[in-house]
């Protein structure tokens, strides 16, 4: 939910470290292939990236090969309320005879999506406000930056809710786009910040004499650069957008039967934690893990690219 | 100011018409006031400067840090916008001209920056940061435009395989190779050189300057070349224009302003080289000025000089001195035989 | 520093402004305080919709709804708090003022504890976890963080709950955590002061735990980072190699710096504790700004909402000039700027 | 009493107090008849309005609230029957008189309003005449819900203080007269508080109502609670009802019942009731809360099955399913009886097929009319649809004409109950051939300005449930075909079949419960053939108290679980 708070511990990771250089024999590497090379050798990163990717690679891929389907549910009577392992059901079923483990993979898919989506949206309009504002400054700064103290006025969540009462039937593809079209504002004020930092260094300058159009030196020297802020932003902004789905999800906006997602899921499983826990503990562990995974690859990020933490001998 | 080209000799001896003819260029920063934004002042970081430079010359620019010659270079290239006067470029008058405008005259004028670690985009393999002036102006592309990098990175002497590098991955002096590299993509007939070798050590200085020459040499380039320190000027240069306070003070050739400098801030800077000969550096007589560069914001009346100028506060009578405030000293030819811009001029030997 | 206090107020009242301006048209365009009557069996006639629709001003258009809110906005005889706004009424006939206003009082409780505790916690855990960074108890905190940030709301305060009645059975063996509403219902017909402040405050503990918790985590990451800055910055390293000793240190030199950035991020997720409560709230089954929030949706009360997210807009950019305001006393550099 | 579990010694000082208090005040101020306080969850909105015959006040919180305070002179008993309030009505019958309708009531000669007046012949003549049309021009108050049956009636006479005569309109007798003066919608108006001398002032008093800060206006209740302003706190949404002084009858065994409004999210209503917070609570059932609180210790939970009752609507106009062939076919594919299992077997053993769209099963009349829809039958569903060229499809679906047998089933959004009922239909349906998608819409109830409304009659089938009543009459709107004069207003299917208007007519008519029952079960025996909806079951409702609450008994009507709330005590 606190999406404005989240991004603001995104350190900084434009500058890079002169400290760095003067490694000319070293083998060739780019500042993003050390970078890289520091996120795999932390454990905590690999395992996290190997969790989210195992998760939702599988959760797209073994659906074809289930015997149940999310959408039909098992009719027999044995299989209402099934407990884990009974009836032929891995984990079990839900009242009506839906298997959990084909609504859990299928939740972990239009989760995926509305992740992909929010996050896309909300980088390609927080980057270009910020690079507009960052870069252009003067009039087109000040207006801009009032336009975000504006939209962080208004509780993101009111925002959703009242954009979900009139788009009731929303499906995850639009939800994640609505989520994005909200949740930019952070973003674009740390892309602005980085802006403002590199527009004055010499290489800019360079570009300009070298008779560089506004874009080519947007797209191809400040966009780059600043590219550490946005990779971390994203990923904390994908982790986060999957709980403002709980949110929504929970308060009646956001995806509805016949479809699931994982918002769906632990909104109905959580009455059940005495009675049928299988349907209150599968998602919310499910949950937990995914976005623990997402922001645990966040902060790998964040370390890989950060000099500072430089516990990687090179 | 076409007679004073004509009164240098040199090695290298202006013909023709000049290649850059600047006339009273000045680069005004507009200071604000905190509430209502209204203007309240300027800085005056470059204040009419005027000068000449022919093909295949290399003019030297050098004065104290914070005097307005790197603002020079990018009024000139207008990458900061002149206030005033002009820019004539092969008779081409630059300033004014809109981005798109000035996008063929990048061609023929480059920049090369002061500091290699800031200047080259630290994300970008040489190649890329080499070839960019290519292809921003669409001169190669696919295999030429590698061939091009590659015949460019051997000009300026570096190892053609290491064009997949990142420019963290260089030396200092290296780097500033890969911004030269970058600056004569286009075959510019000119360069402007800010402090080009002053970020680098100095055992690795004089390669850069020996190919910037050998460069000047084998393409006919011209150069104006920005420095703080002379020694370096001295030897590249073929006439130098020293500045103070967004002015020209005294523009000469390089043998003459070394044997023969008039302007007193001149001579204060050339007695601060040091001298190969200990026992001559132990002798030497050294002018040493008092205070700090007084703000370009609020320049002193009269001559800028004067508020730290020696031969103001030892030598003149105070009528002399009232004419130092009041009167500001044009840049003219005077009996020294080259412009100087002092009331009081007079040559002095200080090396 | 006044000029820079004015220049904040102004921007501030001008970000309202726009502000209003959006979420009166968003509003005003999203719901249909008719709603209740479409829906009536059997149906009603033009002519009585007709008027409902005047005496909801559905039939002006959004333009000049907007400029009859607007200037009607300021009233000192509203009963809300501090400054006489004047939302308008519901579609009940209620002032829509008067209700935020104890609304507000409720759910302000449930506010400035999570932020008190939130606070305590970031500065406590944060610190602590910058100070010896890497160390078992970072890495602690951090996954103590992480899954805090993973939970939803919802869900953990059901889970809290639970835990809660369960403490009540079987240790306290009376109800000493109150799961439901923020008092008893109907104890200010019999309650002295005394009893209902006691009861009042049983109520708060667990909506506070739970917005608070999941509010502190983010902080706490925030914290941690600021800390480390500080403890890396040069003057940190000095006062190191002066000999000082190192709890000294980062107690008189690093704690103060290193809690300047926390006081931003505070403002800034005000807005989302706005947010945060209305999902709290229902779950505590509390009637502070949340509930009236809910309730105005399914009644599509225009006016209601407007002054809801009015209201929050207003703290959210109080809080903003706050943390400027204190920003600049606290870190004399901004000041000039 | 609340909490107080005795053990407490050192934390619950306070507690104690309460409790003391609680024990010891006996209500405030009024009359002191009663002992403790219990505690009512109310699971759905707070309401605006106090006055329930207009809309703002109409209700399910007012209707609970409301039930014990304006009563009228019947009671609706848990079995689904009119009784009479012997409180309030000495005599009420109704019988024929030269083929007009005559109701006489006779008023208990004891019945006083709240401000001591009594409750005269007068007071039930205001309440026909001030609801007998919402036509201004008529002396009407449009604000007013309802006119129906009131507008029936063609004069009305005190025969004295105490005993009022309503003549009806000559062959136009109204089946359901009780239902007039039944309590909750159908109050008694109070006449010196309500009416204002002249029609237009009146009319303006009703519609502005009871705003609910300010309570019940003394002298216009009649019941053995009262709702007074101060027991209202709008902000907290609490409601304390106190007995009513004045009150001629049994008097509240309780000092105070208050409301507090406690939301529709099942697991806070769960965990109040676990922690003693609230006594009473009535959610809507679902399976884990039915589950979670039947094994909570010290809690009574009881699931019934009330007036409302599940189905499926199918457009008429719709091309596929104007063919009587195919609607016959989904209600053949269907298995119902698994279908029940499934969902409000759940929650009771005592749920059952609901096999007849006038009668419910709880009701008394009840006949299976519907015996050979009741289980799944394929192989006759496929033959209906192939006996009128239905081909089978590559993916299994049937097509007629080309047009596969694919339907959108549009039904309310958030309502866990319906969401498995469409999709265990869907499953089932799905085996002969046909496929049925869910629509989960808020728009459902809206006027025909929303498309996706019933009233647009643009959708295919729908899920949603009726309010029967105790008068068997009151469902004809659903069935009869729709006239200009406004007969089936809520025939959403468009379905007409004149046998099924023939007996409604009748339904509508009946002077005795025993015609009302036979023409009731043979205008649904017709519309079993013409299948123009299906009835799915009761809705159930689920009551769950603590154990130290006696007295209380659902009632699943809309009278709701506070019906007998003045006999409610604690042990």
């Amino acid at each position: 939910m606190a999406i404005s708070s989240e991004v603001e511990l995104v350190t900084p990771v434009g500058n890079q470290s002169p400290e760095l250089d003067e490694g000319f024999g070293s083998a060739s590497r780019s500042q993003g292939r050390l970078a890289l090379s520091r996120f795999l050798r932390s454990p905590m990163s690999m395992i996290s990236t190997i969790v989210f990717v195992g998760i939702v690679g599988f959760c797209f891929i073994y659906p074809y090969f289930y015997k149940w389907n999310f959408a039909t549910p098992d009719l027999r009577k044995v299989a209402q309320s099934a407990h884990p392992g009974q009836a032929g059901h891995i984990l079990g079923t839900d009242e009506t005879g839906f298997d959990l483990f084909a609504r859990l993979m299928r939740g972990t898919q239009r989760d995926f999506v509305i992740m992909v989506a929010s996050t896309f949206v909300t980088l390609v309009i927080g980057i270009a406000i910020g690079a507009i504002a960052g870069y252009f400054g003067s009039i087109a700064d000040n207006l801009l930056m009032r336009f975000v103290d504006v939209m962080l006025s208004v509780p993101v969540l009111v925002i959703l809710i009242i954009y979900g009462n009139r788009h009731p039937n929303m499906g995850a593809l639009q939800l994640g786009v609505v989520l994005g079209v909200f949740g930019w504002m952070g973003l674009s004020r740390l892309v602005r910040a980085q802006f403002l930092g590199l527009k004055e260094r010499e290489f800019v300058e360079a570009a300009h004499a070298m008779g560089a159009s506004n874009s080519r030196i947007i797209f191809r020297h400040l966009i780059p650069n600043s590219m550490g802020t946005i990779l971390v932003f994203g990923t904390i902004f994908a982790a986060i957008s999957i709980v403002l789905e709980t949110s929504l999800t929970f308060l009646g906006v956001g995806v509805h039967q016949p479809d699931t997602s994982l918002g769906l899921l632990i909104t109905t499983g959580v009455n059940a934690a005495d009675t049928r826990p299988w349907l209150f503990y599968y998602p919310g562990i499910l949950i937990v893990i995914i976005v623990l995974a997402v922001n645990l690859i966040g902060e790998g990020i964040r370390n890989a690219l950060d000099p500072r933490h430089n516990r990687v001998r090179d | 100011m076409s007679s004073v080209a004509m009164t240098k000799p040199g090695p290298v001896i202006p013909q023709g018409e000049p290649i850059l003819r600047i006339t009273g260029l000045e680069k005004y920063f507009p200071i604000r006031s905190r509430i209502l934004k209204r203007v309240v002042g300027n800085v005056k970081a470059v204040d009419g400067i005027t000068f000449d430079v022919y093909p295949g010359e290399i003019l030297g620019l050098v004065g104290e840090s914070g005097c307005g010659k790197s603002t020079s270079g990018r009024a000139i290239l207008n990458l900061q916008p002149a206030t005033k006067g002009s820019v004539l470029f092969e008779g081409r008058e630059l300033t004014g001209l809109s981005r798109t405008r000035m996008r063929p005259v990048r061609r023929e004028i480059q920049l090369v920056f002061q500091d290699p670690y800031a200047s080259l985009d630290p994300r970008m393999q040489v190649q890329r940061i080499i070839a960019e002036p290519l292809v921003i102006h669409k001169v190669a592309s696919g295999q030429q435009l590698h061939e091009r990098v590659q015949e460019l990175m051997q000009l300026v002497g570096l190892n053609p395989e290491h064009s997949s590098r990142y420019p963290h991955e260089f030396s200092g002096g290296q780097r500033q190779r890969i911004g030269i590299a970058r600056a004569l993509a286009l075959n510019p007939k000119m360069l402007i050189l800010d402090e080009p070798v002053s970020a680098l050590d100095v055992s690795i200085q004089a390669g850069v300057i020996n190919l910037l020459d050998d460069l000047r040499e084998r393409l006919g380039l011209s150069y104006i070349f920005i420095a703080h320190d002379l020694s370096v000027v001295r030897h590249i240069s073929d006439r130098i224009a020293v500045m103070y306070l967004g002015k020209i003070v005294e523009l000469a050739t390089t043998e003459d302003l070394f044997a023969k400098p008039a302007h007193p801030y001149t001579q204060a800077l050339l007695s601060a080289i040091p001298l190969p000969d200990p026992r001559r550096e132990r002798t030497r007589k050294r002018i040493l000025l008092e205070g700090d560069l007084p703000s370009p914001a609020n320049p002193p009346s009269g001559c800028r000089f004067r508020t730290r100028c020696p031969k103001f506060a030892n030598v003149l009578s105070e009528d002399e001195q009232q004419r130092c405030i009041d009167e500001e000293p044009p840049n003219e030819i005077r009996d020294v035989g080259h412009p100087v811009a002092c009331h009081y001029a007079a040559i002095e030997k200080v090396l | 520093m006044l000029i820079f206090t004015i220049r904040r107020l102004i921007g501030s009242v001008l970000v309202l402004i726009v502000t209003s301006v959006l979420v009166f048209w968003y509003v005003a365009s999203s719901y249909d305080p008719l709603k209740p009557f479409r829906q009536s069996n059997p149906p009603r006639s033009a002519a009585f919709m007709a008027h409902q629709a005047h005496v909801y001003h559905l039939d002006q258009s959004v333009p000049v709804r907007y400029w009859n809110w607007l200037t009607h906005l300021i009233d000192p005889s509203s009963s809300f708090p501090f400054i006489g706004f004047n939302f308008g009424v519901d579609t009940q006939g209620q002032a829509i003022a008067g209700q935020l206003g104890q609304r507000l009082e409720v759910t302000s409780r449930m506010i400035i504890g999570a932020v008190i505790l939130a606070v305590v916690l970031a500065i406590v855990l944060g610190v602590l976890a910058g100070v010896r960074r890497d160390k078992p108890v970072d890495i602690g905190v951090t996954i103590l963080t992480f899954i805090l940030i993973a939970l939803p709301t919802f869900w953990f305060a059901a889970v809290l709950k639970q835990f809660a009645i369960n403490l009540n059975q079987d240790v306290f063996h009376d109800q000493f955590f109150q799961t439901t509403f923020e008092e008893s219902p109907g104890i200010e017909s019999y309650g002295t002061s005394g009893q209902i402040f006691t009861d009042q405050f049983k109520h708060l503990i667990l909506p506070t735990l739970s917005l608070g918790l999941l509010t502190t985590a983010s902080w706490i990451r925030y914290q941690r980072a600021s800390t480390i800055e500080v403890l890396d910055a040069d003057f940190m390293r000095l006062a190191r190699a002066k000999g000082v000793r190192n709890r000294t240190v980062v107690r008189r030199h690093g704690l103060r710096n290193a809690l300047i950035p926390l006081v931003t991020v505070m403002a800034i997720d005000i807005g989302a504790l706005f947010g945060g409560a209305i999902i709290t709230e229902q779950v505590y089954a509390w009637h502070g700004m949340g509930d009236f929030l809910s309730l105005a949706f399914n009644r599509e009360d225009t006016y209601a909402v407007i002054g809801w997210v009015m209201v929050a807009a207003i703290f959210v950019v109080l809080f903003n000039l706050f943390a400027d305001l204190l920003y600049a006393v606290l870190d004399p550099r901004i000041r000039l700027s | 009493m609340r909490v107080h579990r005795g053990k407490a010694l050192a934390v619950g000082v306070a507690i104690l107090a309460l409790g003391a208090a609680a024990c010891s005040s006996g209500g405030s101020g009024s009359g002191g008849s009663g002992k403790g306080q219990l505690i009512w969850g109310e699971p759905t909105a707070f309401p605006g309005n106090l006055f329930p015959i207009i809309a703002a006040g109409n209700s399910t919180a007012i209707g609970n609230l409301d039930v014990r305070v304006n009563v009228g002179a019947f009671r609706v008993t848990p079995n689904i029957a009119y009784q009479p309030d012997p409180d309030q009505v000495t005599s009420a019958t109704s019988s024929l008189v030269n083929g007009q309708q005559v109701v006489d009531i006779k008023i208990n000669p004891k019945a006083v309003w709240d401000d001591g007046k009594p409750i005269t012949a007068a007071d039930y003549q205001f309440t026909a005449s001030a609801q007998k049309s919402q036509d201004p021009a008529k002396g009407g108050c449009p604000d007013i819900l309802g006119t129906v049956g009131f507008d029936q009636i063609e004069k009305s006479q005190a025969v004295s203080d105490k005993e009022v005569k309503f003549t009806f309109i000559k062959g136009k007798p109204f089946a359901d007269w009780k239902g007039l003066f039944s309590g909750g919608t159908a109050l008694i108006l109070s006449k010196h508080i309500i009416d204002q001398g002249d029609p237009v002032k009146t009319c303006a008093y009703l519609k502005k109502g009871w705003p609910v800060a300010g309570g019940v206006p003394v002298g216009a209740s009649n019941g053995p609670w009262l709702l007074q302003a101060k027991n209202i706190d709008v902000a907290k949404k609490i409601v304390t009802l106190v007995p009513n002084p004045k009150y001629w009858g049994a008097k509240p065994k309780l000092a105070r019942l208050v409301y507090a409004s406690i939301g529709s999210t099942s697991d806070t209503n769960v965990k109040a009731l676990k922690n003693q917070e609230v006594n009473i609570i009535y959610p809507q059932p679902q399976l884990d809360l039915v589950a979670n609180l039947k094994q909570l210790s010290g809690v009574t939970t009881s699931v019934s099955f009330g007036v409302q009752f599940e189905h499926l609507d199918f457009n008429t106009k719709d091309p596929l399913l104007a063919h009587p062939e195919v609607r016959k076919a989904i209600a053949l594919a269907m298995d119902r009886k698994a279908l029940v299992d499934a969902t409000v077997g759940k929650f009771s053993d005592k749920a059952q097929v609901l096999n007849n769209r006038l009668v419910l099963n709880t009701q008394t009349g009840y006949v299976d009319n519907g015996a050979g829809y009741t289980t799944q039958n394929i192989a006759k569903a496929k033959s209906l649809i192939e006996s009128i060229g239905g081909k089978m499809g590559p993916d299994g679906i049937y097509t007629i004409g080309g047009k596969p047998l694919t339907f959108k089933v549009i039904t309310t959004q958030q309502n866990p109950l319906r969401d498995q009922t469409i999709a265990t239909i869907a499953a089932q349906v799905k085996q002969a051939g046909i496929k049925l998608t869910e629509f989960a819409d808020p728009d459902i109830f809206e006027d025909k300005s929303h498309p996706n409304s019933l009233e647009a009659e643009g959708f295919q089938i729908a899920l949603f449930a009726w309010v029967g009543s105790p008068s068997l009459s009151s469902n004809n709107s659903i069935y009869l075909p729709h006239t200009p004069t406004g007969g089936g207003g809520q025939n959403y299917t468009q379905g007409a079949d004149p046998i099924v208007n023939d007996q409604l007519n009748k339904l509508a008519t009946a002077l005795t419960t025993q015609a009302e029952i036979d023409a009731a079960n043979a205008a649904d025996k017709q519309l079993w053939q013409d299948m123009f909806t299906i009835p799915l079951y009761q809705k159930p409702t689920l009551l769950s108290y603590t154990n130290n609450v006696s007295g209380l008994a659902d009632n699943p009507t809309l009278a709701g679980p506070l019906w007998n709330s003045d006999g409610f005590s604690l042990k």
